[in-house]
């Protein structure tokens, strides 16, 4: 079996060895050590990845398995990565791995929880993996279905309404998204030949314009809904604020990047006249993401949903980076894909263990935590300070990465949108230090928080690999970077070749 | 030629430190983590001043200018492929100048702060949060490229914003800290767009391909303009207002008295010796491009730099905390450096306002440190900040009281302590630039030795207050640091500081100008001389002049209201006129249309329920309708 | 008018007028028996066209044979002399109103279309060519309709008996 | 044209029962008198299967043995629908159309 | 002989039914069950078989290999539906009828099987009314009950309009194409109002079997007021024979006025779709919430044959035969609530994963399959569907239907909420299953699986209908 089918076995064997499990130890245990597996093999993937493009291995994609699913409509198990898959897979499996110690906990069917969790999470990585828009698109739901159990059984206040409306708006985009990949289907072979949906092969055909025009929204706006984009974020914040611990980490952390993912994977790359053309409408709707998510989070009280509207924010940045249409961008949208995963995982964790503590999550009614739970304390200030992108976190990679690119783009319509979107770095300072200072700082409110607990080793564990992920890639970013790098050259390729300019 | 590669180490022992006092600090006893800390800062220290050594009189010069080295350069990201963000370490006159700066101050507040944090909860937090600030300032100072610069300077700001917040628990440090970061950080946002302008003018980060005066980023032109600016220029305010953030220029200083929550250590190194000059470095860092491509950006320096100065030095008249005081002092004295820069020219002569400005830096951040110090041995023995409940202290702390002294003679301007020399050389640069600024300057030296006299005679003379327990000087470990840096504050000034540090690296000879010299002594004299008048002894001249300047006087008390406005904006505008209906309509609006939708048809399945009525003939009635209405309608359509 | 025309002519008066009246007597037995009158005389028009055996096959499964069961069930589940209720207004006129507009539509695409002419004079059809088709396997043949229909005329009395007889208790 | 009845009087002949049939079906309260209606819709469409056959297609005989399949099927529909109603009258001891609603919205 | 296998071997097996029922004594009348299920498991296998295809009786009769498919399919479907419905059956009410219950079954599929190879009208009609009359019966079963004699009249009397209204329709194009053989009908076929008429009186008849808006009015009362087993035979066999022989007459009748049935179907599909999801949301009875996802699935396989081509028919086809497996998996866990505890109603499903886990899962399973959610079968018939009629260039059509696939997904997550979600104080309590019930709802299982991630079911339909359109 080669490696990259592994990580959809993966999570069903894990899956599998769930249903015969006898009590909960046995269940966070399996789960612990299927995911540790998958993370493992993540980090082999992406050595191995290295190591082929250090040997001059420069085809598109790497790793590629081909076998043929339906032959009549050309339907494959076509999987491959490129420097972007991989990052991306190395994403999931960080923070998958950190969910299940984050919810190590969980005492309400905790075999069920983990076996959607883990059949989540393998829908994530065959999305990731996937180079045929069917699979794409099949692992795709996968993804976003037992987000409804998830949240329907093990969240929190209005967890039915929440689960429901997350579902039903992400069916949406997935519905948009369906008619786009059949569009790009029946236009795969415009001379008339066999149709197909591998990305690869309909990555070389030029569809007309007025085709691509029409499609193009279907795509983007599809992918954007997953990505947040606005006006159809809304799913995220009540979303996340009733999901359990894992799920939010899983979802602002993976499942939205899927959105971004596809908009350049998918909407950009195979539809590049149409992006050219129609890129400003969503440039200015990502704009306005980015800075009235950022907005939005500064009134929020409740520790979620800040966390939610700051990812609204930092998920528009990824979407606007794309539509940016240059290889540094493009770079920086990736970046700021692993980047805010991490860290929305990791808030989300805290926020989780916090709540854990406190049974509250409205930032009026604690105070002065620091005291009692130093760990997660300075694990929430290193999240808030990678979140407003702070040197040495990869936040401040991504972001930079985002904005020298963005400005490469010398008319003042982007500029100007360049310049807004900059701003969103004082308004994130602002609702970060807010948070921290209420939160953390300051004395302590009410008296039974001060016998809390700090955090236990598995809550350590949790943290602690997803605030090394930051770091790390923070502190040495080059290979990152030059990684996704190298994925963009085809994208960037066909994207100039549509330019107007050109 | 000399391998500087070893200089990293100055950089990277700070960084060490932090990890290994952050991470194991705990292990060990208190104590232990501020001796390594002191320890490591020492060995910072003995490297920069070698680095020093064999920078100014050991490597040779080209063509009689200091050349700017290289000593150890990485690929940290690459944007593309001319945008690449190198990590190193640059050194030319003002890096090393810097260098020696900060290491030596930091040197001296970690020792000092062995003796001033004791007993206190987070020592090792402290130490290890002093060592993270001395590796991000020093990895500003040696950065080789702008965007290296910008990397440490968020570091800075960020240990600024931890160690202001040092005392968690107490409400106003909390929101002294945040305001700190966020003000900052707004001028960051400048800073950042800045270099995205420059950066994408000229093709680099790079500091030596920018500010090569032949070079081609110069040479390239100032670019296109917009709103009768060149980009060139619109790209050099924004980094000033980057640099202006940093170094609490008006109207962005309004975090820096608010930063004195944080521990007086804190104060001397960040807010006083080192982080605040920053922005001076930073213009001084870019100064050619000010100079040949954007001088009405340089202008704008002069005009800011100068107003703040004057503002600052009014404020801190009026003030009655110590602390506060000291810091509107330091904005006034950096207001001065930066004008400096604003006047200077470019080249040996022309060039002295940047000699002068970096000169008073380097003066400046032994006596304000010292004063600082100081100030803390003076809070540690009455725990107090405020100067009307002091008095008298000169018999209580007689080596505090000595080098405060000194220091303050420093700081007034009054020969031949460092503070003369280089407050002398900007006078001299102001007057080659015009009459007014001249002027100004000796109004601030006047106000400076006004206030600066106004403290030391509050505190050390004055009638005696009845303290709690008797104040008594302060442990070895704080008196040594505050000897040493009075010695700095002494003979720093002796140096001949224009054949080290120019604008363009090419030595030259400055001297004294007696012109302007005597008047800059005399206006110290009678300020400092006032003071006394004023302070020595119990008068009421200060209420008379404060109520006969009225409505100014409560003005200046209060800072201008530049705090209300401030709050006015953030809390009233941002907060409730846009985050707030922000936030309602995300709800109403945007998810309220989302739920609308889910609404309607959700209505309109209950409203066609009735539809299905039950009746048999309904159902009939329903399908003979449909069959002849479709058959109508496609006859219609398909035959015509 | 020829005698076709006026033997048309009566029957399909007597077909209009009686079914208007098997729909709107207010009594069940006379609807049932203006039914049987449109019945017979449906098979007087299978005369006329000369399909004997059709019409003898209207009148006794037809006529005899439905309506005697509709009248019987008649007996069976209302009292004979009651009078119907009369239905609503309003669907009444709904009612009227679809079979109206039905009822223009089809006549008036009926005579838009021009129906073609045969040349072809039939003759009569003899019991033998029906008997022939009626089990013939090939084209124009019935033998497969005819197996069908008996398994659903079984499949019917199936169902009936299962559904009418009575419980048991 | 047969014999100088034209093929059309058969075809409004049949289409005028079909509908009055259908009114039947729409505004009869009785399932049995529905039924009757019901057998009028079916008449006419025999009608008009006869009409064509002999009018216009004498070749075969498809018309017409259409009209005898649909008088058996015809009489196994009412055979049925008489034992579901004779079934409705045992338990309600009604056959009103309109009182069988229990099931609806 | 061979050729009309399907229907002689069923015939077959119902006479010998008949003759068991006659000669067995009355109080071991439920002896029959077990032979009942392992004859039509014969046939079904039996059905598989290969063997000729051909035409028979002059044109009236034809089969090829796709329509043997489509009556294996059905015959699996029936399969299925007799293990499930021996839980109903064993009940005390039904004791009496058992093998009539079979017999009437049976006598309808073959009138479908009929139906599907019928080469005329008349034999499509004789098809037609053999499926449908029995079938009355089948839903007035229960006679001891109001809702099931409702259901019956109800049934029969729609029906016998919809077939006099498909009846005119057949003589019209009688009268304008001079006979009833599908070939002959074609090439004389054009687009004169009459035959647009006849063709629309037709559809109706068809539509209302398919139940299609606004012919579908009698489908909810029925499928709620039959026993649980008929109705879902009624909606998923009755059904789907229905589409197969409405797609196979469309493309071959009708073949010349595509374009004008395209645009009737482009009409009707978007009112089914949608009317059928806005019934179906409010619904709280589980059989009547079922049948409006039934209506409303209907909708979607008219985009199938909107498509128009091989694809359209092979989907349709593969559809249908995901469509049996998932609404029976629903309908078979419906089923054993309602004969176990007489429950109906969603609300009554609260918290009912707890107690019966598996049962649960496979409604969810079979709920999810209908919404055409992956990995399960539904996704990809969905998908192909929805392929076919983008194939046609209809994007807006398909754009329309998924929006509708997610109003469905609204109401069937109502369903898995209640199960799943929702805490109850008094769920319905653990209770075990039979055999039967337990084989029922496996293969149900196994079909939802296997059959979208197994390619080679889809491309052997798709071999099948080679030449076929």
């Amino acid at each position: 079996m080669d490696i990259l089918t592994s990580f959809i076995v993966i999570p069903f064997l894990t899956i599998a060895g769930l249903v015969f499990c006898k009590d909960h130890k046995q269940v966070k245990l399996t789960a612990a050590i299927g995911m540790g597996i998958q993370l493992i093999l993540a980090a082999v993937l992406i050595i191995l990845f290295l190591r082929e493009r250090a040997a001059g291995n420069m085809a598109e994609m790497l790793f590629v398995k081909d076998l043929v699913w339906f032959p009549s409509l050309n339907i494959h198990y076509l999987i491959g990565v490129d420097g972007i898959s991989v990052a991306m897979i190395g994403l999931t499996s960080i923070v998958i791995f950190a969910g299940i110690f984050a919810s190590w906990e969980v005492v309400e069917l905790p075999k069920e929880f983990f076996i959607f969790l883990i059949l989540l999470s393998s829908g994530v990585f065959g999305f990731f993996i996937s180079l045929d828009l069917f699979t794409l698109f099949l692992f795709y739901e996968i993804a976003v279905i037992p987000m409804y159990l998830l949240i329907g059984i093990w969240g929190t206040g209005p967890r039915e309404y929440s689960a429901m409306k997350l579902t039903l708006m992400l069916m949406g985009g997935s519905a948009l998204i369906l008619v786009g990949l059949l569009g790009l289907y029946f236009n795969s072979n415009p001379s008339g030949g066999q149709l197909t949906f591998s990305l690869l092969a309909i990555s070389k055909v030029h569809i007309p314009v007025e085709i691509q025009k029409f499609f193009f929204p279907f795509l983007f706006i599809g992918f954007g809904v997953l990505g947040a984009l606005f006006p159809f974020h809304t799913w995220s914040p009540d979303g996340h604020a009733s999901a359990p611990t894992a799920v939010s980490m899983l979802h602002a952390g993976v499942l939205m990047k899927l959105g971004g993912y596809g908009c350049f994977r998918v909407a950009v790359f195979l539809l590049p006249e149409a992006a050219h053309e129609l890129g400003w409408i969503f440039i200015i709707l990502t704009t306005i993401s980015v800075i009235y998510g950022a907005f939005g989070a500064i009134w929020q009280k409740d520790l979620k949903y800040i966390n939610a509207y700051s990812s609204v924010s930092h998920c528009g940045m990824v979407l606007f980076a794309i539509l940016m249409f240059n290889k540094t961008a493009m770079t920086g949208a990736v970046l700021q894909m692993i980047s805010h995963g991490i860290m929305t995982a990791l808030f989300f964790a805290l926020i989780g263990m916090i709540y854990g503590r406190t049974h509250t999550r409205y930032i009026n009614e604690m105070g002065g935590l620091m005291k009692v739970m130093p760990f997660l304390g300075v694990a929430y200030v290193i999240g808030g300070l990678a979140s407003l992108g702070l040197p040495g976190f990869s936040g401040f990679v991504a972001e930079m990465t985002i904005f020298v690119g963005a400005f490469q783009n010398v008319d003042a319509f982007h500029r100007v949108a360049t310049i807004i979107a900059v701003s969103s770095i004082v308004v994130t300072a602002v609702y970060i230090l807010r948070v921290v200072g209420i939160l953390l700082l300051g004395k302590i409110n009410n008296e039974h928080y001060e016998h809390l607990g700090d955090a236990k080793w598995y809550e350590r564990l949790s943290t602690g690999v997803l605030i090394f992920g930051i770091t790390a890639i923070g502190m040495a970013p080059l290979w990152l970077s030059e990684m996704i790098n190298g994925g963009l050259g085809p994208i960037i390729q066909r994207l100039l070749m549509a330019s107007p300019i050109h | 030629m000399i391998n500087f590669g070893y200089t990293v180490w100055i950089v990277l022992i700070p960084l060490f430190l932090f990890i290994l006092i952050g991470f194991f600090g705990h292990k060990f006893k208190p104590i232990v983590s501020g001796i390594i800390g002191t320890s490591g800062l020492f060995a910072s220290m003995a490297i920069s001043y070698f680095t020093a050594y064999q920078y100014f009189f050991v490597l040779p010069k080209v063509g009689e200018t200091f050349v700017k080295v290289i000593g150890f350069e990485t690929t940290w990201l690459r944007f593309t492929e001319k945008l690449v963000i190198h990590l190193g370490v640059l050194l030319d006159p003002i890096s090393v100048m810097m260098l020696i700066v900060i290491t030596t101050v930091s040197f001296m507040v970690h020792l000092y702060s062995i003796g001033y944090m004791e007993g206190e909860k987070g020592y090792m937090r402290f130490f290890s949060f002093l060592s993270l600030f001395s590796f991000s300032m020093l990895g500003l100072v040696v950065a080789t490229n702008i965007f290296q610069m910008y990397i440490f300077w968020e570091l800075v700001g960020v240990s600024s914003y931890l160690l202001i917040g040092f005392y968690y628990t107490k409400d106003t440090a909390v929101a002294a800290s945040k305001k700190a970061f966020i003000v900052t950080r707004f001028a960051d946002l400048g800073f950042l767009i800045g270099i995205l302008l420059l950066s994408f003018n000229t093709g680099t980060f790079d500091f030596i391909t920018l500010t090569d005066p032949k070079g081609a980023a110069i040479a390239q032109g100032s670019g296109i303009m917009f709103l009768g600016l060149s980009t060139m220029t619109w790209s050099m305010i924004f980094i000033f207002m980057g640099g202006a953030g940093k170094s609490a220029m008006f109207p962005l200083h309004i975090w820096l008295p608010d930063a004195m929550e944080g521990p007086t250590p804190v104060s001397a190194l960040i807010h006083a010796a080192t982080m605040v000059v920053a922005g001076v470095y930073l213009v001084a860092r870019l100064f050619p491009i000010f100079h040949f491509s954007a001088p009405v950006a340089l202008d704008v320096v002069m005009y800011v730099g100068a107003f703040s100065s004057i503002f600052a030095a009014v404020i801190a008249c009026t003030q009655f905390d110590i602390k506060r005081v000291l810091a509107y002092s330091t904005m006034s004295q950096i207001g001065m450096m930066m004008f400096a820069l604003g006047v200077s020219g470019y080249g040996e002569e022309a060039g002295l306002g940047f000699m002068a400005s970096m000169f008073h830096l380097f003066t400046h951040a032994f006596f304000k440190a010292l004063l600082f110090l100081g100030a803390g041995a003076i809070i540690h023995a009455v725990h107090s900040n405020y100067m009307n409940e002091m008095g008298g202290l000169r018999k209580h702390l007689p080596i505090t009281h000595i080098t405060f002294l000194i220091a303050c003679l420093a700081i007034a301007g009054i020969p031949p302590l460092a503070g003369f020399f280089s407050k002398d050389e900007i006078l001299a640069a102001s007057h080659q630039k015009a009459m007014w600024i001249f002027i100004l300057g000796l109004i601030i030296s006047g106000l400076t030795a006004f206030y600066m006299f106004r403290l030391y005679f509050s505190i050390f003379w004055g009638k005696d207050q009845h303290y709690h327990h008797t104040p008594h000087e302060a442990p070895k470990v704080m008196t040594i640091p505050l000897m040493l840096l009075s010695l700095g504050a002494i003979f720093a000034g002796l140096l001949p500081f224009s054949s080290f540090v120019t604008s363009d690296g090419k030595p030259f000879a400055s001297h004294i100008d007696m012109a302007i010299a005597i008047p800059a002594v005399l206006v110290g004299v009678i300020g400092a001389l006032t003071a006394m008048v004023f302070y020595r002894k119990e008068t009421n001249i200060p209420e008379k002049i404060s109520g006969f300047l009225g409505g100014f006087y409560r003005a200046a008390f209060r800072k201008f209201y530049i705090d209300e406005i401030y709050l006015f904006i953030t809390r009233k505008i941002i907060f409730n006129y846009v985050s707030r209906p922000i936030a309602w309509f995300d709800r109403h609006i945007v998810d309220g249309s989302m739920n609308g939708i889910s609404y309607v048809t959700n209505e309109v399945s209950g409203r066609i329920k009735g539809l299905q009525s039950g009746q048999l003939q309904t159902y009939a009635w329903v399908f003979v309708t449909g069959a002849v209405a479709l058959a109508l309608t496609f006859i219609y359509l398909w035959t015509n | 008018m020829t005698n076709n025309q006026i033997m048309f002519f009566i029957f399909s008066a007597v077909i209009v007028i009686f079914s208007i009246l098997t729909v709107t007597s207010r009594r069940i037995l006379r609807a049932a028996t203006f039914l049987l009158f449109v019945l017979v005389s449906t098979a007087g028009l299978y005369f006329m066209l000369r399909f004997n055996f059709l019409a003898a096959i209207q009148l006794t499964l037809y006529a005899g044979g439905i309506v005697v069961l509709i009248i019987f069930s008649i007996l069976l589940t209302s009292q004979v002399g009651a009078k119907l209720e009369l239905p609503g207004l309003s669907k009444k006129i709904y009612a009227l109103i679809a079979a109206a507009a039905g009822a223009a539509l089809c006549i008036w695409t009926i005579l838009q279309y021009n129906f073609p002419r045969t040349s072809i004079e039939s003759g009569r059809t003899s019991i033998d060519d029906i008997g022939k088709a009626l089990t013939s396997t090939g084209k124009y043949g019935y033998a497969l309709p005819f197996e069908v229909i008996s398994i659903l005329l079984l499949a019917a009395m199936i169902g009936s008996i299962v559904i009418a007889k009575k419980r048991k208790d | 044209m047969f014999e100088g009845v034209p093929l059309n009087w058969f075809l409004i002949t049949a289409t005028l029962m079909f509908f009055i049939g259908i009114y039947g079906f729409l505004v009869r309260k009785n399932l049995i008198t529905m039924l009757m209606s019901l057998e009028l819709i079916l008449n006419s469409v025999n009608i008009n299967f006869v009409a064509f056959n002999k009018l216009l297609y004498p070749q075969h005989l498809e018309g017409m043995f259409f009209t005898v399949f649909i008088i058996a099927v015809a009489a196994a529909e009412a055979s049925v629908a008489i034992a579901i109603i004779i079934n409705i009258y045992r338990r309600l001891v009604n056959i009103d159309v309109e009182n069988m609603n229990e099931m609806k919205n | 002989m061979l050729i009309m296998r399907h229907e002689l071997l069923l015939v077959t097996i119902t006479v010998i039914l008949l003759l068991v029922e006659i000669f067995l004594p009355h109080d071991k009348k439920h002896k029959i069950i077990l032979p009942a299920i392992l004859l039509m498991g014969l046939v079904t296998i039996a059905g598989f078989i290969p063997g000729p295809t051909g035409i028979l009786f002059g044109g009236m009769y034809g089969t090829s290999s796709l329509i043997l498919l489509m009556k294996n399919i059905l015959n699996i479907g029936v399969f299925i539906i007799f293990v499930q419905s021996v839980s109903w059956l064993k009940l005390e009410e039904q004791k009496e009828k058992i093998s009539e219950f079979f017999i009437l079954l049976l006598s309808t599929l073959i009138g479908m099987d009929y139906m599907i190879s019928s080469g005329d009208f008349l034999m499509f009609y004789l098809g037609l009314e053999l499926a449908t009359i029995p079938l009355a019966t089948l839903a007035a079963f229960e006679r001891y009950k109001e809702k099931s004699a409702e259901a019956g009249v109800k049934l029969i009397f729609t029906s016998a309009l919809s077939s006099g209204i498909l009846l005119y329709g057949l003589s019209m194009i009688y009268g304008t194409t001079g006979t009833v053989y599908f070939p002959e009908v074609s090439a004389a076929y054009t687009a004169a109002p009459l035959q647009i008429l006849a063709f629309i009186f037709f559809f109706a008849g068809m539509a209302f079997k398919i139940s299609l808006v606004p012919f579908h009015l009698w489908a909810a009362d029925v499928y709620e007021g039959a026993p649980i087993n008929v109705t879902s035979y009624l909606s998923v066999i009755s059904k789907g024979a229905a589409a197969f022989i409405f797609m196979i007459i469309l493309y071959t009748v009708f073949n010349k006025i595509a374009l004008m049935w395209r645009d009737v179907i482009y009409v009707i599909a978007i009112l089914t779709m949608t009317l059928g999801n806005l019934f179906a949301m409010r619904q709280r009875n589980i059989k009547r919430f079922l049948a409006f996802s039934s209506i409303a699935q209907a909708g979607f396989i008219l985009l199938g044959i909107i498509g128009q081509s091989q694809l359209g028919m092979t989907t349709v086809v593969y559809f249908v035969l995901i469509y049996i497996f998932s609404n029976l998996g629903a309908f078979g866990v419906a089923a054993i609530i309602s004969n176990k505890t007489g429950k109906e109603s969603i609300d009554d499903y609260d918290g009912f994963y707890r107690t019966n886990p598996l049962l649960s899962l496979t409604m969810m399973l079979a709920l999810f399959s209908l919404a055409g959610i992956p990995p399960v079968a539904g996704f990809f018939g969905k998908f192909f569907l929805f392929a076919s009629a983008a194939k046609q260039g209809m994007y807006i059509l398909v754009f329309i239907a998924v929006l509708n696939t997610i109003i469905s997904l609204y109401y069937y997550l109502l369903v898995i909420k209640a199960m799943f979600l929702n805490r109850s104080d008094q769920p319905i309590g653990y209770f075990k299953s039979d055999g039967y019930t337990k084989f029922g709802l496996a293969m149900c299982v196994a079909g939802i699986i296997i059959i979208g991630l197994a390619s080679p079911v889809y491309e052997f339909i798709l071999k099948l209908s080679y030449g076929l359109y």
